[in-house]
């Protein structure tokens, strides 16, 4: 029952169909967000008493790191829906998802390290945050090596959805090696349940850009899963229809 | 709230001497997403492309 | 008695159809050649068969679960860093390591039993590798292409191996390219399905 | 189970490469290391265990590289799916193998060193039973990362589970941490065994899977 539920709402057809339509909202919402909150965080939230203008990085850096495992945490969940019903949208998304992922994760990367010269004095720490997000990138870059390696394409999906799956435990594993290490980081600057430790001011930039690049990299996702759908069911009645 | 901290644009490009590292991030961020975005779209006009010929040959 | 039975199955890789709606069964005392082109998936067919790959659409029934299968594929899973002897050993326990050794005998292999099976021709490891299926006790024997690469002889002596177990009521599915000398039905792939 | 015990230790002890191999890398490893900085041996005592570490982890994947390639290209696998159904038995055993022919062989290897160089004789015993666990740990780490790249290279199983050996790695500096220091040793000790048992069960599991869809 739960199976033919799935299919019945999992098939790429009414994917690319739905998202085609989403799309102009997600872009559109995406990024006068990015530009709400940029512009408000870059020219008028004010200065940071310690660190001055060089903390105006994390209106990028910060929701760029939430996104790189974000996506990740949606990949492993398409992965789990591809392994047990089969989905086989499931695995075109994780395909589709895993260079975006990639992307956001390098750009998280290197803003924090770029942010780390003025305030640390440092571009690179060997730091448990730092280290974690950095074998994220090389997660998301070996996810795709592999489902690359493989011709028979139904195989590298469910190859790839167990290795998606078997590394999502990896991450909080990595990030509890955070109590282990000596740190530098400073802690994360917003909690979900407990009061924030940042100022209004800076946090609801903040907030809007991350909303902001969530909306933009969904939009991005719609993109690169259509031309991958449509190039993986190019064999499809409903594909040629479309074209 | 909503007045800038910066009187002039000089001071916004120098941003206290931290101009160079915030901009830099920046411009390198945005113009990553936008390249991804360029990408996309030339994916989706070769498969169509593709598909087309296809169609074309069938 | 059924062993096996097919409705309606079809294959496809990435998309591509390898064979559409197919039905056939298999029962114990009979045999089952299984004909077809390159490439119009006999190989596949025998492994769906085997339960080690699932259709892509149509259902299959194996009516007994611990079913006794005896199977040679291309792949001859003989260690040719080992000797033909020490193959067996893995192979088969003291029981049948007797019938096996009979075999090896009639092959006419007993001269390069410690030789490595890599220094053997491939004549010789099919040989090897056949006598996977020939001492091991079975219900359902499944075989892939076994004529290939044997002498006259050899095959007539599997051939003749093959009549008897047929006539004790083993069920047999083999694929091949040279009519062999058994009765059995015949399953054409790729020409719009039998 | 001890057919496939006494079968596999069987192959790959006429596998010289295989096992041999190995150790004799983890040797070498550990050679060069001295010799490629000074050889002022005042220092050499601080810093070793992080290369016995590092060498550990290169030879453990070394080691691990044919695991299931040979099996897999020769049809064994199929053969033996036809017998069990599924390869859990056949993954616990090749893993157990591995570990007793190969790993405590080469933690052995890795204690007699570090305590060639300069750290205590009385934590031989200690070294050797930590790296023995951190080697059942990586074997079934990388015995995963060799069944999802089988026959496609060990480069593409390293890259699929090395990020994964990492907490491995960071839980195994701590310990030594805590054996030069000497405190809470014997809490590590029973974490990374709680971890090896949780792992080798449940591995050969997420293996046995990944197996089972290379022969589809």
């Amino acid at each position: 029952m739960i199976t033919a539920f799935i299919h019945k709402f999992s098939s790429p057809k009414s994917f690319v169909i739905l998202t085609e339509k989403l799309y102009p909202f997600f872009i559109i919402a995406g990024v006068s967000m990015l530009i709400l909150g940029w512009t408000w965080g870059l020219l008028f939230a004010p200065q940071d008493a310690v660190q001055g203008n060089s903390y105006r990085i994390i209106f990028l850096h910060v929701p760029s790191v939430i996104f790189a495992e974000l996506i990740y945490f949606f990949m492993a969940v398409c992965a789990l829906m591809h392994l047990v019903w089969r989905v086989k949208l499931a695995a075109y998304l994780i395909k589709s998802a895993a260079p975006i992922g990639a992307m956001i994760t390098f750009i998280g990367l290197f803003s924090g390290s770029i942010w780390g010269i003025p305030t640390w004095g440092t571009w690179w720490q060997w730091d448990a945050r730092i280290t974690s997000t950095l074998i994220l990138f090389i997660m998301y870059l070996g996810i795709l090596t592999l489902h690359a390696s493989f011709s028979n394409l139904e195989k590298a999906d469910r190859l790839m959805s167990i290795l998606v799956v078997i590394g999502v435990v990896n991450i909080p594993l990595i990030k509890k090696s955070v109590d282990w290490w000596s740190t530098l980081h400073q802690p994360a600057s917003i909690s979900v349940s407990g009061s924030s430790s940042i100022d209004p001011s800076m946090l609801y930039p903040l907030l809007i850009s991350a909303i902001g690049l969530g909306f933009t990299l969904i939009s991005l996702g719609i993109l690169s899963s259509r031309s991958y759908i449509l190039s993986r069911e190019k064999n499809k009645k409903w594909v040629s229809e479309r074209v | 709230m909503f007045n800038s901290t910066f009187n002039n644009f000089n001071e916004i490009l120098d941003m206290g001497g931290h101009g160079i590292y915030v901009w830099s991030v920046y411009l390198i961020g945005i113009s990553i997403i936008a390249i991804s975005f360029l990408i996309a779209k030339k994916r989706i006009k070769e498969v169509h492309k593709k598909i087309k010929l296809k169609n074309a040959s069938s | 008695m059924k062993l096996f039975s097919a409705q309606n199955i079809t294959y496809s890789i990435n998309e591509n159809k390898l064979f559409h709606k197919l039905s056939f069964e298999i029962n114990s005392a009979e045999g089952l050649h299984i004909k077809g082109g390159n490439g119009s998936g006999k190989s596949t067919l025998l492994r769906i068969i085997l339960g080690i790959t699932s259709p892509s659409k149509g259902s299959i029934e194996s009516f007994n679960q611990d079913l006794k299968i005896a199977y040679l594929g291309h792949k001859n899973a003989i260690k040719n860093y080992l000797t033909p002897i020490q193959n067996l050993e893995l192979l088969f326990n003291d029981v049948e390591l007797n019938l096996a050794f009979k075999w090896l005998h009639k092959f006419g292999l007993s001269h390069v039993q410690d030789e490595l099976t890599a220094n053997l021709s491939f004549g010789q490891q099919k040989k090897l590798a056949l006598i996977r299926v020939l001492a091991k006790s079975s219900e359902l024997i499944v075989l892939d292409e076994p004529f290939v690469g044997l002498d006259q002889v050899a095959t007539d002596q599997l051939n003749n191996f093959l009549i008897e177990k047929l006539s004790e009521g083993v069920g047999l599915v083999f694929t091949s390219h040279i009519k062999p000398m058994i009765e059995c039905k015949v399953l054409h792939l790729g020409r719009n399905n039998a | 189970m001890l057919r496939l015990i006494k079968s596999e230790s069987f192959k790959l002890s006429n596998k010289l490469k295989a096992w041999l191999g190995p150790l004799l890398i983890m040797v070498l490893v550990l050679i060069a290391f001295p010799l490629s900085i000074d050889i002022s041996q005042y220092d050499l005592d601080k810093f070793y265990f992080s290369i016995i570490v590092v060498s550990l982890l290169m030879t453990s994947f070394v080691a691990t590289e044919g695991m299931f390639e040979e099996d897999f290209e020769d049809g064994s696998l199929e053969q033996e799916f036809l017998i069990e159904k599924d390869f859990y038995k056949l993954v616990l055993s090749k893993i157990f193998v591995y570990v007793c022919l190969i790993g405590i062989p080469i933690a052995f290897i890795g204690a007699l060193f570090s305590f060639a160089n300069g750290v205590a004789i009385g934590s031989f015993a200690k070294v050797f039973l930590l790296l023995s666990l951190s080697n059942l740990l990586l074997f079934n780490l990388f015995a995963f990362g060799n069944a999802l790249s089988i026959n496609k290279g060990a480069m593409l199983g390293v890259l699929s589970s090395l990020p994964l050996a990492l907490p491995v790695i960071i839980l195994l500096g701590r310990a030594i941490r805590s054996i030069q220091y000497g405190d809470g040793f014997s809490t590590i000790i029973i974490l990374m065994l709680g971890i090896g048992l949780v792992m080798s069960a449940i591995m050969p599991l997420i293996i046995s899977a990944t197996l089972k869809t290379h022969i589809d």
